[in-house]
């Protein structure tokens, strides 16, 4: 990891260590916005990293907002940064002026409407328009308040419609933020998992000396570090130009896969403990069950990517699979 | 060879209109529960409810008179089943009706009988089941929570002292079954304990309901600083503790709760994939419906061998090992084949069921000993360890 | 059990172990019939078992045949045995003649023709007609040989045709006869596990000490239970008159998924020896991977099967659960 | 914290020149290998196609002069991948190239290097790894074939008695890098072995082809019976076989090997799903895509590192557990979502592919450690163990 990298990743570390505590998760697991922790994300420009510098962001690319999400994963911050990194992305990219206040992402809902994370606290939604990105008011939107099962706000807009795409380039961004919170809330979870096996003791010794304990974890640690790499694979393809449906589509499935797994180990590891409201883990494992389902969960994604690989031909699998920057 | 004893049954002759009877009953009685509550299954928790299933005389029904109807297994089990399949709330009875009864009906004293079965039966005591402690989860030989003899107003009896943890609805239950220890566990670590009937009322029980991590409270710690116990309330033998849970856990193995525990979700599953149905949802149900039926079939043979005097220990541990697996199979299955991203407040019954079930699963592989525990089970039976 | 079905446990295992060894397979796999296995199946009436009293059979139930089928895939019998006898029972069902010589079964192929199980050493080959199940002679059939994972022929007649029909009796019959064999070669298998981690020292102590192994075995021996019991609960559906295609569903389903994971954990417990010809394994592994997709694979009948309970709708789900006879 | 080192890695300049170079290669000669026998992958053998191998310089690529052209190991990294998507017969130089060659250069004397790395590097001379003993699968520290300091003619050297097994293509072997016990193994058990350059053509040499399940011989068992073996052909010092092993263990646990056994199936799938495309079939191949490409970009990380120096041994055991588990799945799901019934003589290119790759997978997770040994790696990496 370049040092610079290194840098953001320590500075989110510290600051998102900073604001988050039990009251502040309880505090918005209920609806509460974290103002706080809202405040020194923006303070520090995390939310505007991938905004061109010459609209005030930090103009850096997806292999730096990577960090950032990681480590936002990480730490299961319960605030809308993801949102706000991939709408910084979109909006630079189709010249469209970046507002001020919490911009958010708007995707299709089967039956009409648009679905807008943390819609309530938010001033603006990105959506995909049938001619390109447009930034829309939410002021006037008939916002329904509901959360997943991470309890962060998932709320619905029924007065605003956008035309369902094949290709909606909101929804990959968002899945490719998901993809990076996935791999960092992942390795986060990994991390309990260790430290909790080696201290819990039963029959004489601490659990993490049973093999059957083991390779459980050896099997959570292979995923977890194949969703890392599938996130910082998808973030360069991007960053060199490749389609953002494409590398999306390879990190979410991926790293979906790997959120999912994970969280299961993770909670057969803990027993009782690991299921109660008090100890961490389930801040990091309800929000894996929730952001693999997020903006198109494994089996959409490989239905597109697999269509795709279909059409192409046997004769080009191999071909493609090398021949991406 | 290895062969393994799952002789079909037949349900008995009564067990049509007694099924019939029940689903009367719950129609009339939990028709208006909703999805997300009947996802619940059996930690719902209702007084009422389980004192109309008392009065219909479905609590106890195998015990033998005068405290029940002296009923077969396999009626009890029709019961059940139904109970569970439409997720009535079952939990303020639970244990006491699967568990503590027939604990006391094999190892209890008359006066103890006498004393606690009718209220089970009439769905009016709870109990709640007393092991684990915040250092014996799996390892239950090494528990330290003490009863130590004393005499205590010219009663004999012993004073106790510990703590329990994760003991389910004990903020709801009048009497605990706790194994305390009372002597050393000896060279096989398995001695020195005995079981307790304690008035959960008594001074110095003190119950902490635990929220998990769904925000419910069903877990709970509870302390006990010198609380008298009188010898009237020992559960078989002083030392004997552990060959009585032993057999007690073997018993609750294999019962329908081993696999129904998620059938709100599959059944939600079933109703979305009517309404927009793909090869992969269709496929997924049809190979979940086979799962269902040999699970049903395998727990009703053993169910069938525990009526008959047999300790089919192997068998049990199948059904508990397979049925969990398949209960937790589930929300990955419908997360794989719906996709759909589950709102936990207003989202459609499917939503619903599907986050409570996907959050609620991965403790179904705690109860009665974790997969690792029960795969050590099936492992010993098949002559490894 | 029954004392007459162990009495017919018994005989098959004795004959079969008699009959069976290295070289009686080496030749049956190499497209030699095992004429003596078979004449020792004949005489025993095994193949009959099915057959009403008055056509010259046994008249027994398929709870019957299930343990001469159990027995046959515990040896991994590589004679038309399950042909026949699922044979014998469409026949007697339909009230048509059972001919002489060996009687197998035909299903169509994708592409035209009929697929018929040891088709070279068949005189005959139940098929579904378009007015009920049909006896065809197949001596003047074109027959391409080929054969299975399992190295059993599985031979097709391109010069027949049968109308692919969605609720096929023939391919029912079948898929229950290979639920029974499954069953029995992944008890087979087990058993060969069992004893071989009890001998393998490795690393001081008998392999069947390492946790790992032992939570994997505990595993198989899971699925072997599930598919024995789901074979046997069919076959009693079948003897009750519930429908052939419900019970062969659920039985193809439960044992082929069974067959897959108790083969694959079966190789895994043993290493290289179980890899090598010379070992008994392969014999029970290699056919359960043929049964598996031999009349018809899991993913076809869930998908089958699926669609009814689909169809059935949620508020039935339950009650036809209870209510099968 | 655990942190991974799976930095990403740009292919060298050449690289895209490179590749043409080796697709035109395989084009020419490789074209007409049927879609079995590229199912069959590296264990594809054919001298005539390792001798052009050498003959254009890509045998011993990353070798320095005088024995290689010292190009980068990604270079290598971009030849063995596309050679073994293509399925092309790999196996005659396979271990020599990948293994023996670079133990040379790390532990083998001058002479050794002068007198073999030549052969190897032109596609002539093979080797094979004789580790595993009847008695000594995982456990390889208990290995018991000894070799005894002896004088021959006036030559000092060894005398070697014992048995290899499952050794890979010993048939057609010149060599065997063989792991023999020159002394006690101690404390840590790992002491007292040797590494030794067996000349297979030696007196007292027994080579038995092993038939397997699938009826190929590809694995021997060969015997030593007072096989001389000269000072002159100890590899590295005597004592510290362990330590030289393991070593090149983990360099070999990362390739695409590790991941393209069954690419020929996948390929086989994409095809056939083209032809009739099912919901499952195409949703499969895109999981399947996704896990590969992840695999790849996974792989060559861990390749750029060991160019750059480093030991990534837990990275390198996530490559080979995830690679394997990846492999075998193929078959699996190729039954689930197709569920044609494989016919193993005149089946279609899909079948025949199917039948191979059901059948060889199992023996995938042999090779250089069984899953159970390489989650304990990783569990040691993890600070389990």
């Amino acid at each position: 990891m370049t040092e610079e990298r290194a840098l953001i990743a320590e500075t989110c570390d510290r600051l998102f260590a900073e604001q988050l505590d039990e009251n502040v998760f309880t505090a918005a697991e209920s609806g509460t916005f974290p103002q706080d922790l809202w405040d020194a994300i923006t303070e520090n420009g995390l939310d505007r990293i991938l905004v061109p510098e010459n609209r005030g962001g930090s103009g850096l690319g997806w292999e730096d907002a990577q960090v950032v999400l990681v480590a936002a994963g990480r730490h299961a911050v319960p605030a809308p940064l993801a949102e706000a990194i991939a709408a910084g992305w979109l909006l630079g990219r189709a010249g469209v002026e970046l507002p001020d206040g919490i911009v958010s992402l708007g995707t299709p809902m089967v039956g009409g409407g648009i679905e807008v994370p943390w819609g309530r606290h938010a001033a603006y939604g990105v959506v995909q328009g049938a001619d390109g990105v447009r930034c829309v008011s939410l002021e006037a939107a008939e916002i329904t308040h509901d959360r997943n099962i991470g309890r962060d706000p998932r709320d619905s807009v029924a007065n605003l419609d956008v035309p369902a795409m094949a290709d909606d380039p909101v929804r990959a961004a968002g899945a490719l933020a998901r993809s990076c919170q996935m791999a960092g809330a992942a390795a986060a979870a990994l991390d309990l998992c260790v430290d909790y096996v080696n201290a819990r003791v039963q029959f004489g010794r601490p659990i993490g000396r049973f093999q059957a304990i083991q390779q459980q974890l050896a099997v959570m640690a292979s995923e977890v570090a194949a969703a890392g790499v599938a996130a910082r694979d998808a973030c360069r393809t991007v960053d060199a130009g490749g389609d953002i449906h494409l590398a999306a589509a390879s990190a979410k499935i991926r790293a979906g896969e790997a959120a999912g797994k994970a969280a299961n180990i993770a909670h057969q590891v803990h027993g009782a403990i690991g299921f109660t409201d008090e100890y961490r883990l389930h801040h990091l494992t309800r929000r894996l069950w929730a952001w693999r389902s997020e903006f198109g969960a494994e089996g959409d994604w490989a239905g597109w990517l697999g269509a795709r690989v279909v059409a192409r031909g046997a004769d080009n699998l191999w071909p493609d699979l090398t021949g991406r920057p | 060879m290895q062969a393994f004893a799952f002789e079909p049954c037949e349900l008995p002759a009564g067990a049509d209109a007694l099924r019939a009877d029940v689903r009367a009953f719950l129609d009339a009685e939990a028709a208006d529960i909703l999805v997300p509550a009947r996802a619940r299954s059996w930690v719902g928790f209702d007084a009422d409810f389980s004192r109309k299933l008392g009065q219909r005389g479905w609590l106890g029904m195998t015990w033998p008179a005068p405290f029940g109807p002296g009923r077969s297994a396999l009626e009890r089990y029709v019961v059940i089943e139904e109970l569970l399949a439409a997720g009535a709330p079952v939990a303020a009875h639970w244990i006491a009706e699967r568990q503590s009864g027939p604990l006391l009906l094999r190892f209890g004293t008359d006066e103890q009988r006498a004393m606690l079965l009718p209220g089970i039966a009439a769905g009016e005591t709870y109990f709640c089941i007393g092991m684990s402690e915040p250092d014996s989860g799996s390892d239950l030989a090494s528990i330290r929570s003490r009863a130590e003899p004393a005499e205590v107003n010219g009663e004999k009896g012993w004073v106790v002292n510990g703590r329990k943890v994760w003991t389910t609805y004990a903020q709801h239950s009048h009497y605990m079954i706790a194994l305390l220890r009372t002597g050393e566990a000896g060279e096989n670590r398995h001695g020195g304990t005995t079981q307790f009937i304690v008035d959960l009322s008594s001074p110095g029980v003190n119950v902490q309901p635990i929220r998990n991590m769904i925000g419910d409270e069903e877990f709970n710690e509870v302390t006990f600083d010198d609380v008298f116990v009188p010898d009237t309330m020992v559960v078989g033998e002083v030392g004997n503790g552990w060959r009585q849970v032993t057999a007690e856990l073997a018993f609750e193995r294999s019962g329908p709760d081993r696999f129904l525990s998620a059938f709100a979700l599959l059944k939600a599953l079933v109703a979305v994939a009517g309404e927009k149905p793909t090869d992969a949802a269709t496929a997924a149900i049809g190979r979940l419906h086979a799962h269902l039926a040999t699970l049903r079939t395998m727990s009703l043979s053993v169910a069938a061998q525990l009526d008959a005097g047999a300790e089919p220990a192997l068998e049990a541990a199948f059904v508990k090992d397979l049925g969990v697996t398949f209960e937790q199979s589930i929300p990955e299955i419908a997360h794989q084949v719906i996709g759909a991203s589950p709102r936990i407040d207003g989202g459609s019954d499917f939503e619903q069921a599907l986050a409570y079930v996907q959050q609620a699963c991965v403790s179904f592989s705690l109860r009665g000993g974790t997969t690792e525990i029960m795969r050590g089970v099936i492992a010993r039976g098949l002559g490894l360890r």
